[in-house]
Order: C-alpha cells, then structure tokens, then sequence
C-alpha cells in the first residue's frame, strides 16, 4: 500500500474521495462542453483542463461555507467546490435566462455567484486581484474570520492590478490568498515571455509575503499551501502567494488553435502528468477508492451532467427586452 | 443656517454619512493624517481612526479596485483621486467593473461606491492638475457622473451619492472649494441625482451649464440683468445620465441655448446636450445652439497668459449670452 | 485588382509599411508565432523576425508605454491591442502621455505611434469582446480616432496612420474582418486622416455614420432605393477630430439627418456630430436630427436573443431611414 | 588624510569636484526657488534638496552625450548634469516662452529637452518606466551602445506601470536602470504604508534583475551602482534596479506643509548627513577641495544664479495664443 499522505494533512478517505469527485466532474463537465461546441450547440469554450487538482486542493482548503472567492475563467473546479451546479454551469454554457453567473448576459466561464460568495468576474485579466484585496480590506475592518481567494493565470500577473493589489494587501497585512495558475501559455505566448524570474512566486517577497511554487498536478500539495495560507491569515499574518504549476491541456479557448505555437508532444508528455489520472492512482493504491467505486462515480457523474445538458438545452433564452434590466438600481 | 465654504460642505457631507453609518468609510492618498492635499478630509482621520481614514499606496488602480472588493461585500467605500488628472490609471476598474458588475451579474451583485476628486482649471495647475475629465465616462451605462455646482449642492449630492447603491463618480471643482461660501442646512438633507436644477429663472436666453461655470454664469446674468438680458440658467448637477426632460423644457422656454463647458469642445459633455436639443426641440429654436468652451488643445496650460486664454470666466459667458440675445 | 477581405487588406497594409520603413514594428500579445488571434498580423512573424512583431507580456499599459517610449526614440511602433475592450488599462498612456507629448514639451518631442484594436459587436463576444470605446478617447487634441469601413479604406488609412508624426488610435471593427470583401489596389497609396467620405450620393436623406454601419447602411439605401427614397451616405472614416466642413455639407444637402453608431447613444460620437450640426445647420434642417444607436446598457450580452436586441442590423437602418423620409 | 574613495572608483579629482558643483548647483538653484516662491514670484517649488548626491552620483556614471534619461519631478540634479542650464531651469520656474522643457506650458521640475535626450516628464507618476523601457527597446533593436536611465519616488513604485515596465524589461533583457529615490514619504504618507517589504529593491528578483540599494546621500556608492549597471546593460546583460535611499529635507512642494504629518526632529536628524556637506568634507579630506576652491565654487555658483534669475525674471510669457500651437504636427 503506498504512502499515505492525506492523513496526515488531517484529511479523511471521504474528504479526498470528495476531492476526486468535484476534479472528474470538473473535468468531465469540460468535456461535455467542447463536445457541445463541436456540435455547434454552445458557442463558446474555455477550459480547465489540466488545471483541476490545483483548483479542487486549494477550494478544499477554504471554508466553503464562509470564505469569498474570485476565481477566473478557468476555475470550473473552483465554483463547482463552492457550490455552483452542473445544471447551472451549462445554462451559463447555453447563454439561458436562468444562468445564475449573468443571466446569460456574459459568456460561459466568466462566474459569479453571490449566494456561494463568487465574486462576478470580467474578461479583462487581472482586474479580480484589487477586489480580493477589498473583500480582504473588508474582513479586517469589520474583524470578521474569513479569507478571500483569488486566482489568476501566470500570464495575467503581469498586468499592473497584480501589482497594485498584492502590494495593497501586503501592506495592510489582509487575509487575502492569491493563487495563481501556471499553465506555461498565455494563449500563445509561453512562460520565459512572459516573466523573467524563474518562478511567479519570487515576486512575493516584493509584497512581504511568503510565496511558494507548488506541483499543480498535486492536489494535496496545493491543499497543504493553501490550508497554511489560511492559517496565517486568520492569524493576522496577512496575505500569501501561492503558484500552481501545471499545464493547459487544451488550446486556449474553442476559438484558438494551438498547433500554431506549441508542440503535440510537448502536450503529451504533460499529460502524463494528468492529475485525473494520478490522483485515481493514488486514491487506489492507499485503499481509498476501488475500481468499483470509480465506476459508481463515473456513472454519478455522467448522469448529472447529461440531466444538466438536457435542462439547460431545452430552457428559455432571456427575453430579448430583458436586455435594457439591471443597469442601475431598479 | 451656517455659511460653508464648497470644501467645508463637502467635509460636513462626508462626516455626517460616516456617523450615519458605519460602513462609510474613506480610502486615498494622504487623506489620512494630513487630511488630503486640500483638506476635504481634514480631522476625519482623528474622528474615526485609520481604517475608516485610509492612506493607501500611491496606486490609483488599486485605489478603486479595492473600493469595488469592499463595496461588493456591503462597505460603502468613497474613493478619494487626488486629482481628477490622475484618475486615468483607474479607468479600467472604473469602467470595466464598477458600471458594468450589476449589469453583467445580471442584478446579483452591485458597487455603493462614490469616487470623489476635485477638476478643473483656473488655479496654476497647469496641464495635468486642470483637467475636466467627466467626458472621458460620460458613455459609460452603470455609472452616475455628479458635478455640484454650490456649497449646498455639494453637501446634499455627496450625500446622497453616498447612500446611492451604484458607482458614483463626484467631481468637485478645486477653484469653487474656497471661492464659494454659501449657507448650508446642518441638518440631514440629501438632493436628487439625476435631476437638473434651475438656478435662475429668465426669459431671453437659455443658459445650460454645470460645476464652476454655473457660478461665473449666474455673475455675467446678473451683469447681464442691467441691460435688459434675462438669463435663465439651468445646472445640470448630475452630467451622466443626463436629465433630458429639464434639458428640453429649459431649451424650450427661451428658444436660444447656450452650452457652457470648461472642457475643451468636442466631445464634451454639451455635445450630447445639444444633441438631445436637436433631437427634441428642433421647431421651439429660435437661434443655433452655441457652445462655450475651452479650445482644442490637451489641457490647460500653466504660464498665466496662456491659462488665461484657456480658462472660462465671466467675461466669455457675458459675451456669449449677449450674442446670443442679439441673434 | 485582387479582392481582399478588411483584414486582409490590413495585413497587406501593415507588411507594407514594414517593408518600406524598417523603423516599423509590432508589438502586442499573441502578434508574433500565432500572428495575432484574429490573424492580422499572419506570416509576419517569419518574415520580419521576433524584434519587428514582438509578442509582449500580457499588459497593455506597457504595451503602449513602451510604444510611446520607442516612438520617442524614432521608432513607428504599431501597438496590437488585442480587443479594444482591453485598451482600457492603457487609458493612462494613452490620454495622459501620447496624447499630450507633443503639446507638453512645446514640439519638442512627438509620438508617431499607432494602435490598432479591434472593436464591435455581433460576433457573440459579449460585454467584453464586442465594444465601441472610441467615445472614451474622443475629447482627448492630440490624439486621431479612424474607423476604416471597408478594406479599401482599411489599408489606406493604416498606412497613413502609421505613416502620421502623432498618435492614432485605429479602431478595426472584428466583424468586417471576415464578412467585407473588395478590390483593393496593390500599389502604395494612402487615404487622409481627418477626412469624410462620401459612400453614396443622395437626396432625401443624409446619413452619417463609421466603421460596420456603413455597411448596414449602403445595404438598406439599396433597399430603399427601390421605394424611391434616396440616401446619401457620410463615412466620418477620421471620427475625432470630426471633419466638420464635410458634415455641415451633407447635413445641408438633404435637410434630414440621420446619425448611427454602434456603440449605446449617450455620449457616443454621434451626439458630436449632432452638436455641429446643431450649431451650423439649424436653418437647412427639414426635421429634427435623429440618432440611430445601441440601447443605453454597460455593453453588449451574450445571448443570442440579447445580442440580437442591441446590435445594429440593415432593417433597423432602413425603418430609421423610412421613419426620416416619411417625416 | 582620508582614505580616498573615489580613485578607485576610477574618477579623478576634477570629476569629483564636478560632481560637488553640481549637486551644489542644485542644491542653491532649489534654494533660490523657494526664495522666489516665498517672495510670490514663482507660483511653484518641488524640491531635490536631499538626493543631490543620489542623482549626481548616478549621472556621472553614465554617458551624458548619448544615454537617455527620464527623470522624474525632483531631479534637478540629473538635468543639470545631462546639461540643462540653470538659466533654462529659472525659464522654466517662471513659466516663460523661452523655457525648452515646455515653453511654460508645464508646471517647473516637468522636465524634457531632447537635445539632451532627457524625455519629456509628465505629473501622473511612474509613467515614464516605460517610456524608458521603450528607448531600451529601440537601442536593442537597433543594435546602439547607450542605455536607458530611469527615476521615480518610492510611492511611485507601487503604480501598475513600475511592475509592467520593470517586467518587460526584463523578460527581454533591455538596457535599462531604474533608480527609486526612496526618501521615505510620499507627500505624507511614510515608507511602511508604502510598501510591504524592507526594501522597493527586494522587488528586482520579480523581474529577473538584479537590485541593489545604496545609500543615496553617498554619490560615490550611487556612482559605482549605476556604473556596474550601465556596464552590464551594455553587455547585454539586461536591466538593473537600484534604491537610493535619502530623505526629503523639504515639505513635498511649496504646496504642502509637512509639519501636518512628521517630527521637525525627524528632518534635523536626517539633515545631519546632508550629502553636500559631508561630500564637502569627504573632498576637504582628501584633498580635492580647498577652502578657498570652495569658496570660489559658491561666488560662481551664487553669479550663475543671479543671472540666472534676472534673465528668466525679465523674460516674456508666451503669447496668449500660442496656447493653441502645436497640438498636432504643424
Ligand atoms: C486585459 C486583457 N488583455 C487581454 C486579454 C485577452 N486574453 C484573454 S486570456 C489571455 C491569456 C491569459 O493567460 P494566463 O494569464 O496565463 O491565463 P491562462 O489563460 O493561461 O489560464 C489573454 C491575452 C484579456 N482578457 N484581458
Ligand atoms: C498617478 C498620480 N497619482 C497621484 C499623484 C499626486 N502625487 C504627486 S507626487 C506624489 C507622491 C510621490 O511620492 P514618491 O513617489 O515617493 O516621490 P517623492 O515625491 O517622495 O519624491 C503624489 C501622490 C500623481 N502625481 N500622479
Ligand atoms: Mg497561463
Ligand atoms: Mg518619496
């Protein structure tokens, strides 16, 4: 039996089965919707793929029930663990009324929800960061004990906000965790263009904050992180940066085609490294999970998102009218 | 009722909506302990302590960025820009996020945010502490754009853009905080946004107007009043969205519009105001619309020779209105 | 003459412009391998080599702060900004730095950069891939705003914009890209800055419009032509500063105007428009100007029935034409 | 005698004398503004009183006839050693036709001269760190032998711009120095409600370059850091970062009044190591300067002044309507 490494991070077989559940459903979910868009069905897709287990380690390591989150488009695993459904996911995918992130105003992937304590998220990169900071700011004055969790792509630290926000947060010693998602590719633009030190989470120490570079294909890895960030927020220690280092499975998006830039094989030999799988493994090998029960879970999974599928399908759009609602207050 | 200098009105506003409530609170530059660079928050920091009095970084982004986080979660942030000029590294949180979060999350989220900071030209400022930047968001749906004219309307607004549950954004005229002094109620009172104000009644000639240009308006009326030229000035207090009903009802009384700015011309504000003039009241004109404005050039110059050509006064708007009248 | 789309015909415009200037370069995200996302700047990267289609960092208030330091230099940097949505982080350089450097240092420095983006809706790109921004830069001397209608005049208007000693902001509208094929000449000529262009003769209607609309427009006055109502067409082509000259005459030619902009009405170009006129024309005009314009919302949404509700379309020009004919 | 410094830095005694009457220059010119102000002749001072030392010790390190410089409101010092002369500066203190940075158009200290490649400055800060990346970019491209010399405040480092500029220097290896002048307030706001970390130079490591901080009342320890960076610029080795720190000996500008927010005692103590004193007495020490060379330095120093200010005191305005020139290419 291998290693057993979840135990001693405090965590139970039901809690890293959970885990596994929210990656495949993530991950599965993500397929069903490329599929969706090669059939010309939704138009639009953006994916997380690759990028789950940094996603699902770090929303188990937040409290759920109380702690804020400003993901950014890729956090498919990150709403889901806070609480966004499949079914409300597709009807973001197929634009319906009912979407909860926009009403099907924004397109798929840009999430907010207020109820689960989603921030409502734009496609201008890095604009998340400051308002993590103000949900942060918010928390110290009003000594309240939650954190707030923002997340970001490896190409987006570079935008001035990522700056402005972490060095807000630094100074003010907020309780605000700061992820950010190395896929290597900022759509095309590899890593070594985009910044020049060798890791994101060098740049910690210009905010007075501990940074570290975690294997994002690990999700207890990026759970141990997060989880000790956390501590050192409710501590009053204030802020952390975090680099999950992955990769992007996909092309950038359903509208991009990533054989312009990058090497099939390179995308093979990373996907070697596919957490769905090795965390299956893992999950086997120390007696967690049996083919059974993956089997079980396959077909859980399947089953939710085909009922998602078909009641998103079949809902109504918004009312064309419905377009001039809720600029202002009404 | 107390006589108030526009600045001191707005420092009363502010402190009264901090006691009101407790999430009020304030964050910018040096609008802690030195109580901003021209006072608007002078003893608040003593009042109310850091955290509702906050210096933050020199980071404008951050400055409204932060204010939007804190806003979203229920605070009622108002965001001081140092100056106008130096709102421009904010503009993308400002309209990318403040006026479009209650939109794009379809009502499920909003931004009770004021941002506050002082325009305008007339005070040595030179290009980059003179400029009236209002035209640069006024077409941006989901936020408000407030440019008091007087003490009291500077008291009354900021309050009432305080408790207003979408992004405001609040410019007070810089030369107006210690030339106008004006009597102020202490009590609570709060003015409407979005709703135009006529501040003197005439007959010959129709005067649209907003922020200084309201009070060099009213000095060359008056002037104006002994020749036989009756003005009647209307304030527009709120410049986005604009309060098309009294633009057209005001254009319509005397048939001769004149549009004031102390923005450069085109592209500003009164454009859209003459074309709502245009738009609505075409057959009630009994002359061309005019606009008064600074010339096109990026911002007003320092040298005094050339920001007197530049600036507005009541000279040009004397002129301007006579005319018009004897068109 | 080759046919090429309107992104073709800017390809082609930019290489040239690299071929005969080789103080021309881009810079921008995704420009170099991938040749930028909508494909503009295609097989550029192979033939001119990293240092001339330079892929940046994912941050455009460098992109065009580094421009405007290269331009200083003696360079001709042609900034990508990948969606003109995402232009908004760069307002800071753009208003505050190219716009006025000229001015400030008294001619002693100069910014001869352009910034191409694409913008405009009905390509299911929602709030932020299907803006109009030009609105937010259009009170700023210093700065030249052209929107190019077809690929005619993109080519054209590219190379002079690149070709001008100033800063210009050069708007691409993403859905003409693919839909808008023409002749465009191969040999080396460019189109003036600042100058309308008369897209059709007419003489029951003037219409004055930029960039997709034009489209839209000769469309329905095809259309309309057959009902006998004959429409002529104004393309600003250059819509800040406006080419005032050009309007007032077409405006005066039919007495009837009709304005049309893609982006939400208030504040947009078109009430610019509508002000000169206003001020000009007041006597020629037959009926009150119109404006054809998006729906007074943050920006456009995603879903299809939403998307269809605010875009722009021939039929809703052609019932604005007929409205205006019949008045 | 002293131990002598500077020979081994490899600057002879004349050079070092220069340096002195150059931060000396600067020092009395700024002197003489306030006087001015104070006097309600010139609307406007914002002061290089106590980073003299910094910005001539990091001019005389590079190549004043071809490197480019863009300097920031406070350095004086940098546009007297690039060659802007005292009676340009007094031009523009009294916002004359003939003054070169703007013709009076810009308030004083907004410098820009390009026969001295000093870039044209702005007020919104920081704006000018890429600017200068930009004239790195354009000597790479064009394969020149001069570099990029860039300054700003400590404050100022905390702008979306600094972070932007610095990392696309970076990533692409440009010549490029960017000195902070860290004199420990931004108007009124101290160092630690600034930044987060110990140093503004622990931020270089985020943008794979080195940083360095230096004490900036010493010009000859500015000196040698910005000349090994020049050196590594110009070996293509890419861009450096330097903290000089200092401290600001006068209220922000003639605008503020700095008692509102810090201790007399604070300055007093700060003004014990005044550069151009304890330059002064480095150069008596070793012999450089005499008493009576001293003496001279302050009676030439003092006629250029004088002249100076009569001249631009006695200069026209510019004419009401030049206001409307040169908007666009004439
Ligand atoms: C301000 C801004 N500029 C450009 C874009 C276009 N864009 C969308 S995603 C992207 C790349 C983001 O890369 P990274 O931050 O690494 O995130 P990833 O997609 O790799 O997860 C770009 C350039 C944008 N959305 N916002
Ligand atoms: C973008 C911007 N915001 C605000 C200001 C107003 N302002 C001018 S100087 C200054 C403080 C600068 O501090 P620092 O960078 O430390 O430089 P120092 O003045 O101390 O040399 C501020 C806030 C400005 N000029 N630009
Ligand atoms: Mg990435
Ligand atoms: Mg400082």
């Amino acid at each position: 039996m291998a290693n057993n490494r979840h135990e001693s991070l405090g965590l139970t077989d039901e809690q890293v089965l959970d885990m596994y559940k929210h990656m495949l459903l993530a991950r599965k979910l993500d397929e069903r919707m490329w599929l969706l868009n090669r059939a010309g069905k939704i138009p639009f897709v953006i994916s997380c793929q690759g990028q789950e287990a940094s996603q699902i380690g770090a929303s188990f390591a937040l409290d759920r029930t109380k702690d804020y989150t400003a993901p950014y488009y890729r956090d498919l695993g990150v709403v889901l663990a806070f609480g966004m459904t499949a079914k409300e996911l597709m009807l973001s995918a197929f634009a319906k009324a009912e979407d909860p992130n926009s009403g099907g105003r924004q397109m798929p992937s840009h999430f907010g929800q207020k109820k689960n304590r989603i921030l409502t998220q734009s496609s201008p990169v890095t604009t998340q960061v400051p308002h993590a900071v103000g949900i942060g700011l918010a928390a110290k004055m009003d000594k309240k004990d939650f954190v707030s969790f923002v997340t970001l792509g490896e190409g987006s630290s570079n935008q001035g906000d990522f700056h402005e926000g972490l060095n807000f947060a630094g100074v003010h010693k907020l309780p605000v965790i700061t992820m950010v998602e190395n896929n290597k590719y900022a759509i095309s633009v590899p890593l070594d263009k985009q910044i020049a030190s060798e890791h994101v989470s060098d740049r910690a120490s210009s905010y007075g904050m501990p940074g570290i570079t975690v294997d994002g294909n690990d999700p207890l890895a990026v759970y141990e992180a997060v989880k000790k960030a956390r501590e050192r927020a409710l501590d009053g220690e204030g802020p952390s940066l975090i680099e999950a280092v992955a990769y992007r499975f996909t092309a950038h998006s359903s509208d991009d085609d990533d054989r312009q830039y990058r090497e099939a094989a390179e995308v093979d030999e990373a996907k070697k490294n596919d957490a769905i799988l090795t965390f299956a493994a893992y999950l086997k090998e120390t007696g967690v999970m049996t083919d059974e029960a993956e089997n079980d879970l396959i077909a859980e999974i399947d089953a939710i998102i085909n009922e998602a599928t078909d009641y998103a399908e079949n809902a109504p759009y918004p009312e064309p009218e419905s377009a001039l609602g809720y600029v202002y207050e009404e | 009722m107390p006589v108030q200098s526009y600045i001191q009105a707005i420092t009363a506003g502010l402190r009264e909506e901090m006691l009101r409530d407790e999430n009020v609170f304030v964050l910018g530059e040096d609008v802690g302990k030195k109580g901003g660079v021209f006072g608007a928050t002078k003893g608040l920091y003593d009042e109310f302590g850091e955290y509702r009095m906050l210096d933050t970084p020199l980071a404008e982004s951050a400055i409204a960025g932060v204010g939007i986080g804190a806003a979203m979660y229920g605070k009622r942030p108002v965001a001081e820009m140092q100056f106008a000029d130096f709102i421009m590294p904010a503009v993308n949180q400002i309209i990318s996020e403040a006026a479009k979060i209650r939109y794009r999350s379809n009502n499920d989220w909003n931004v009770p945010m004021t941002i506050r900071a002082p325009y305008g030209g007339g005070v040595h400022g030179a290009l980059y502490h003179s400029q009236s930047v209002e035209a640069v968001f006024a077409n941006q749906p989901g936020l408000k754009i407030v440019m008091p004219s007087t003490p009291y309307d500077a008291k009354g607004l900021l309050k009432a853009s305080i408790r207003d549950n979408d992004p405001v954004l609040f410019f007070e005229h810089k030369r107006a905080y210690r030339l106008l002094k004006a009597e102020v109620p202490e009590d609570d009172y709060v003015l409407p946004i979005g709703k135009a104000d006529t501040k003197r009644e005439g007959s010959d000639v129709t005067v649209i107007t907003y922020g200084l240009a309201v009070h060099f308006t009213l000095q060359a009326a008056e002037k104006l009043e002994e020749e036989g030229i009756s003005t009647h000035v209307l304030d527009l207090r709120t410049v986005y969205p604009l309060d098309q009903k009294a633009i057209i009802k005001a254009a319509q009384k005397t048939g001769k519009v004149l549009l004031i700015t102390e923005d450069n011309k085109e592209g500003s504000i009164i454009g859209e105001v003459s074309a709502i003039i245009a738009e609505n009241c075409l057959f009630d004109l009994d002359a061309p619309v005019q606009r008064l404005a600074g010339p096109e050039v990026p911002a007003m110059p320092f040298s005094p020779t050339l920001e007197k050509y530049f600036m507005l006064n009541p000279d040009k708007v004397e002129t301007a209105i006579r005319d018009l009248a004897e068109f």
